[in-house]
């Protein structure tokens, strides 16, 4: 029992840490954003690494996500008979809810992952250093561009998932259900989805906020070699996970309120 | 490609093992308590805040079609059963045992360590893969209805708080039929079955180092959540086809 | 004991016909044929990236050569022989270069894990040559201790005492200096040196240094840009070897500098 | 000849990490413009002794001074300052996998002379022509074996064209060819007045290139002195050392 508390603790204690470094990492990658001075090519790169490439495992995942949503109403759809309900409740929650944190979730499997691996890597091999002793900053070298990049493609992907979630929806609408595309279109069309379209893209600004901190943080706070690296991308994805949700959920909060 | 031809060996074998009933024993129970154990304080949070977006989406949905609250409760309660309790639980086990275990074999084949076993004529399959894949099969039915469980009673609060419907209001289980539990139960054997399956043999391809490491694991939490949503629509449909 | 246990001792322990290998179009390892006989001490050496790493891991059968006839204990081996393969690979030890320890297994289990798991010995009989190799390289007490808790010299001893303890009639040391001073190579040599003379097995060690390779072995294997250059008795390296060999071993043991290299740094490559 | 005035200076320098204690109360003096080699057995903290003179190690207790700088108490923005002039060359190649070898000198140049990416390529791709590395400009670093990576972290400092250079262990783990390369550019350095300070435990290296040696062992500074010296001193760790006996204290 005393163990079992001591290591609860211990748990604790690191969250609080990490929560800290957290803040630390986002203060510093703001504060070498601005004057914009980083490297314009590295981040040309980056846009083309984390955006383009991002793309068809995106369109793919929004494409599911909008048939399991048809899929999951028409149950509902059965019992109440309303066969409207099929296009307004998969519009809204496409647009608004499961389209931005299932597309950040694998976004930040796709991405985050892999900026925490590449970072955790160059701190492996002492690349980081090196920086630092060829007096190169690393987080004005390495994190800003990665930050700007991830932001700004998550915006412009959800935009691109939106779509394809809506268009899935319609097609599982079509061929395995049966019912008129029609339908699922002006059933769309009876809510105001203009709202719910805004809420998720803001979503997605946040989610790369998110994405982008703890990535660089637990890349560039790796120790120990090879299973460190394995440890840190472990560890980003469950850090990231669970922010996207904490920051899904404040922004609901929020939007209603206002 | 070389990565399916490993996942094919790997669902071989493990099949083979499943008839034979050689589930690794101790080891296994070992595994379930530790995937269990990592992962239940995640998947807790988690889906706390889930359940909560989730009423408060569909409570406002509500507001807007169909102007009346009462079905609120079993319908949430439904939607987690059938749906957002077994692929987000999967979804989860994706992003924290998946990336584990990939990072976990990936350093040993990377260090030589997995190479070390071949040459002492281990079968580093059966050693290392086969107690974490039943493991987490039954680690990922617990972690579902867990799951499911403290998403229910999260959204219950913000029903409650937020929109003033009485726990007696929304506790409500006439939504749920014996068909929806077999789909989520389905849903979250075969996760908690594909996600140490498609993350070992990612480690397994590991190869150069940290950066190795590093790839394997990336590659791991993307496939394995992939394959978590396509088996979900998948399932989903099936299931709805039988309905 | 199984029936592959007693073999001709005039019969070589490994003999590989034209091996090549290929890694992605690039020509790794070029017709290489070797026989390798038990008693024998073979040092094998060559510039960085001629191959070595590679050929070491063709012979233990850990990778799979592009093309060769490679024949372990007097048996041809093939992957579809898998009782043969399982056979000779619990008589190979190799250390590699990265050590390779299980970091989830201390190091008693380190140590024991080829008697375990290779010899399907029980734990109370492998206690003993256990204990026997962590003492041999003066580590008795370290039982317990999980690699990470071990320094990096530490860490080499156990990962070359866990070849000792199973006593393989087949042993391979991949660059066990790798990085040492002076004094600590010495001292790893002289260890290799007391096992290779007491184990009446073939024992196979690369390094790039010579000075104290050389008056162990009792036969040089030199590999340059994946062919074998030179394979001969030691002490007459320097009268028959090529020209090329011979500069690299003198290079090697004198410290003095190739004139040719010497007068242009970077005029070629290093490799 | 007159004393050569210092360039660098440590002073009672201690450093733990958790309960090891890697250093003990160390002082050092590098002087200007000559080679000196930071000796010693594996694993006694001769690359901690040396990080901690361009601050990428801040010491427990005692000074460091570079010039008339206070190195240990430099804040991040000063210390890229003094990294310019001072530059560590790592143990490990630590190039960046996903550019060319031009790009990773260019990157260099790119940062510190405040010039247009072309310029900086071509000025990259003239000092790998200097160290007579032209043919690997377009070459990826992991494709090529390790004494070429190593000649290239090389290059991609001499970018800086530093006033101090630290090599560590620039020899370790090569073959006699690649450390042959490496030690003839070190030479060519040595006769353009550049202070070097080369870690390494290579005998060879110290006896072809070495000015002054400092050896290093049990967290102390056993002996600093010329080159002849050390390969005669009557101490019987240095013996030890150099003649690479069994028995000892090492």
């Amino acid at each position: 029992m005393k163990m079992l508390l001591a290591s609860f603790g211990r748990d604790f204690l690191d969250s609080l840490a990490r929560v800290g470094s957290l803040n630390v990492m986002f203060y510093r990658t703001l504060r070498s954003l601005f004057p914009p001075r980083y490297d314009r090519e590295e981040l040309f790169r980056q846009l083309h690494r984390i955006g383009v490439r991002s793309l068809p495992i995106v369109i793919l995942t929004a494409l599911l996500v909008g048939v399991i949503m048809v899929l999951q109403s028409m149950t509902y759809v059965r019992k109440t008979g309303a066969t409207g309900f099929v296009g307004a409740g998969a519009g809204l929650a496409v647009l608004s809810e499961l389209g931005p944190s299932l597309i950040g979730l694998m976004f930040s499997g796709r991405v985050g992952a892999n900026a925490a691996a590449e970072l955790g890597n160059m701190v492996v091999s002492e690349q980081v250093e090196a920086l630092r002793a060829l007096a190169i900053d690393p987080i004005r070298f390495l994190v800003a561009p990665r930050f700007v990049a991830i932001v700004t493609s998550l915006v412009l992907l959800t935009v691109v998932g939106d779509l394809c979630g809506l268009v899935g929806g319609a097609m599982a609408c079509h061929w395995l259900l049966d019912i008129d595309w029609r339908t699922f279109v002006a059933g769309l069309m009876e809510v105001e989805l203009l709202d719910d379209f805004i809420v998720g893209l803001v979503k997605a600004a946040a989610f790369g906020g998110v994405i982008s901190t703890v990535s660089s943080n637990y890349g560039l706070t790796v120790s120990g070699g090879a299973q460190g690296v394995g440890r840190a991308v472990n560890g980003c994805v469950v850090t990231t996970a669970l922010g996207i949700f904490i920051a899904d959920y404040v922004i609901t909060w929020v939007w209603f309120q206002i | 490609m070389a990565l399916w031809i490993t996942v094919g060996q790997m669902l071989s074998l493990s099949l083979w093992a499943l008839l034979r009933l050689r589930l690794g024993g101790r080891e296994m129970v070992r595994q379930v308590y530790e995937t269990g154990n990592r992962s239940i304080l995640f998947v807790g949070i988690t889906m706390a805040f889930i359940g909560m977006i989730g009423v408060y989406e569909l409570a406002s949905t509500m507001e807007a079609v169909l102007p009346e609250y009462s079905t609120l409760g079993a319908a949430t309660l439904q939607g987690l059963t059938r749906e957002m309790g077994p692929i987000m639980a999967g979804l989860l086990l994706a992003t924290r045992v998946g990336t584990g275990m990939a990072a976990e074999i990936g350093s040993m084949q990377v260090s030589d360590q997995i190479d070390a076993m071949k040459l002492c004529s281990v079968d580093p399959v059966e050693l290392l893969v086969l107690p974490r894949l039943f493991a987490s099969s039954i680690a990922s039915l617990g972690l579902a209805a867990l799951g499911t469980t403290i998403a229910f009673f999260s959204g219950m609060a913000v029903a409650w708080f937020g929109f003033s419907i009485l726990p007696d209001t929304f506790m409500s289980l006439r939504f749920v039929v014996t068909g929806d539990l077999i789909m989520g139960i389905s849903k979250a054997l075969v996760f908690g079955f594909t996600v140490p399956l498609v993350s070992c043999a990612c480690g397994f391809q590991a190869s150069g180092g940290s950066e190795g490491v590093g790839k394997a694991t990336t590659r791991a939490v993307v496939l394995s959540s992939f394959l978590v949503i396509v088996e979900d629509a998948l399932i989903t449909y099936i299931g709805e086809v039988l309905q | 004991m199984s029936t592959g246990q007693t073999i001709d001792p005039k019969r070589p322990v490994v003999q590989v016909r034209g091996l090549t290998h290929r890694i992605g179009g690039r020509r790794i390892l070029d017709d290489v044929s070797l026989d390798l006989h038990a008693g024998e001490v073979v040092g094998l050496i060559g510039p960085g990236g001629s191959g070595k790493t590679q050929l070491i891991r063709c012979l233990v059968t850990l990778t799979w050569p592009s093309r060769a006839e490679l024949r372990l204990f007097d048996k041809p081996v093939s992957l579809l022989r898998r009782r043969h393969l399982r056979e000779c690979r619990s008589r190979i030890g190799l250390q590699f270069q990265n050590f390779a320890l299980f970091d989830y297994l201390d190091v008693w289990n380190n140590v024991a894990f080829p008697l375990l798991h290779a010899r399907g010995m029980t734990r109370a009989d492998a206690d003993g040559p256990v204990r026997k190799a962590l003492e041999r390289v003066g580590l008795a007490g370290t039982e317990e201790k999980l690699p990470a808790e071990l320094s990096g010299g530490m860490r080499r001893r156990v990962a070359i005492a866990r070849v000792m303890a199973a006593a393989p009639s087949f042993a391979v040391f991949d660059d066990p200096v790798a990085g040492l001073d002076p004094v600590n190579s010495a001292k790893i040599m002289a260890l290799l040196k007391d096992y290779a003379r007491s184990a009446e097995s073939l024992v196979v060690v690369a390094t790039h240094d010579l000075e104290r390779l050389l008056p162990i072995t009792s036969r040089v294997v030199a590999v340059f840009k994946g062919r074998i250059a030179y394979d001969g008795p030691t002490h007459d390296l320097m009268s028959t070897a090529p020209d090329e060999v011979r500069r690299f071993v003198a290079a090697a043991l004198s410290g003095e500098a190739d004139p040719e290299l010497d007068e242009a740094p970077g005029g070629r490559g290093a490799s | 000849m007159s004393e050569p005035t210092p360039v660098a200076r440590l002073i009672g320098v201690d450093k733990s990490f958790g309960s090891h204690t890697v250093l003990a109360a160390v002082t050092l003096e590098l002087p200007a413009g000559r080679c000196t080699f930071v000796a010693g057995p594996s694993g006694t903290g001769k690359s901690v002794l040396v990080r901690h003179l361009v601050g990428l190690l801040r010491p427990d207790a005692g000074e460091v001074w570079y010039r008339d700088l206070r190195v240990d108490q430099l804040d991040e923005q000063a210390l890229l300052v003094l990294r310019r002039k001072c530059v560590y060359v790592f143990q490990h190649p630590t190039l960046f996998d996903s550019m060319s070898v031009a790009e990773n000198v260019a990157l260099v140049v790119k940062y510190h002379k405040g010039v247009k990416a072309r310029v900086a390529e071509s000025l990259a791709r003239a000092q790998l022509e200097r160290m007579g590395l032209s043919r690997l400009a377009d070459a990826r670093p992991p494709e090529l074996p390790s004494g070429e990576q190593k000649l290239v972290s090389l290059a991609r400092a001499l970018a800086l064209e530093p006033e101090t250079l630290i090599l560590d262990e620039p020899t370790t783990g090569l073959d006699p060819y690649a450390a042959f390369e490496i030690d003839a550019h070190v030479r060519q350095l040595k006769e353009q007045g550049v202070t070097l300070l080369v870690i390494s435990h290579d005998l060879q290296s110290i006896r072809r290139l070495a000015d002054e040696v400092v050896f290093l062992f049990d967290r102390q500074v056993r002996y600093q002195g010329g080159m002849q010296g050390f390969f005669e001193a009557n101490d019987p760790v240095l013996d030890q050392f150099v003649h690479a006996r069994v028995h000892g204290a090492i």
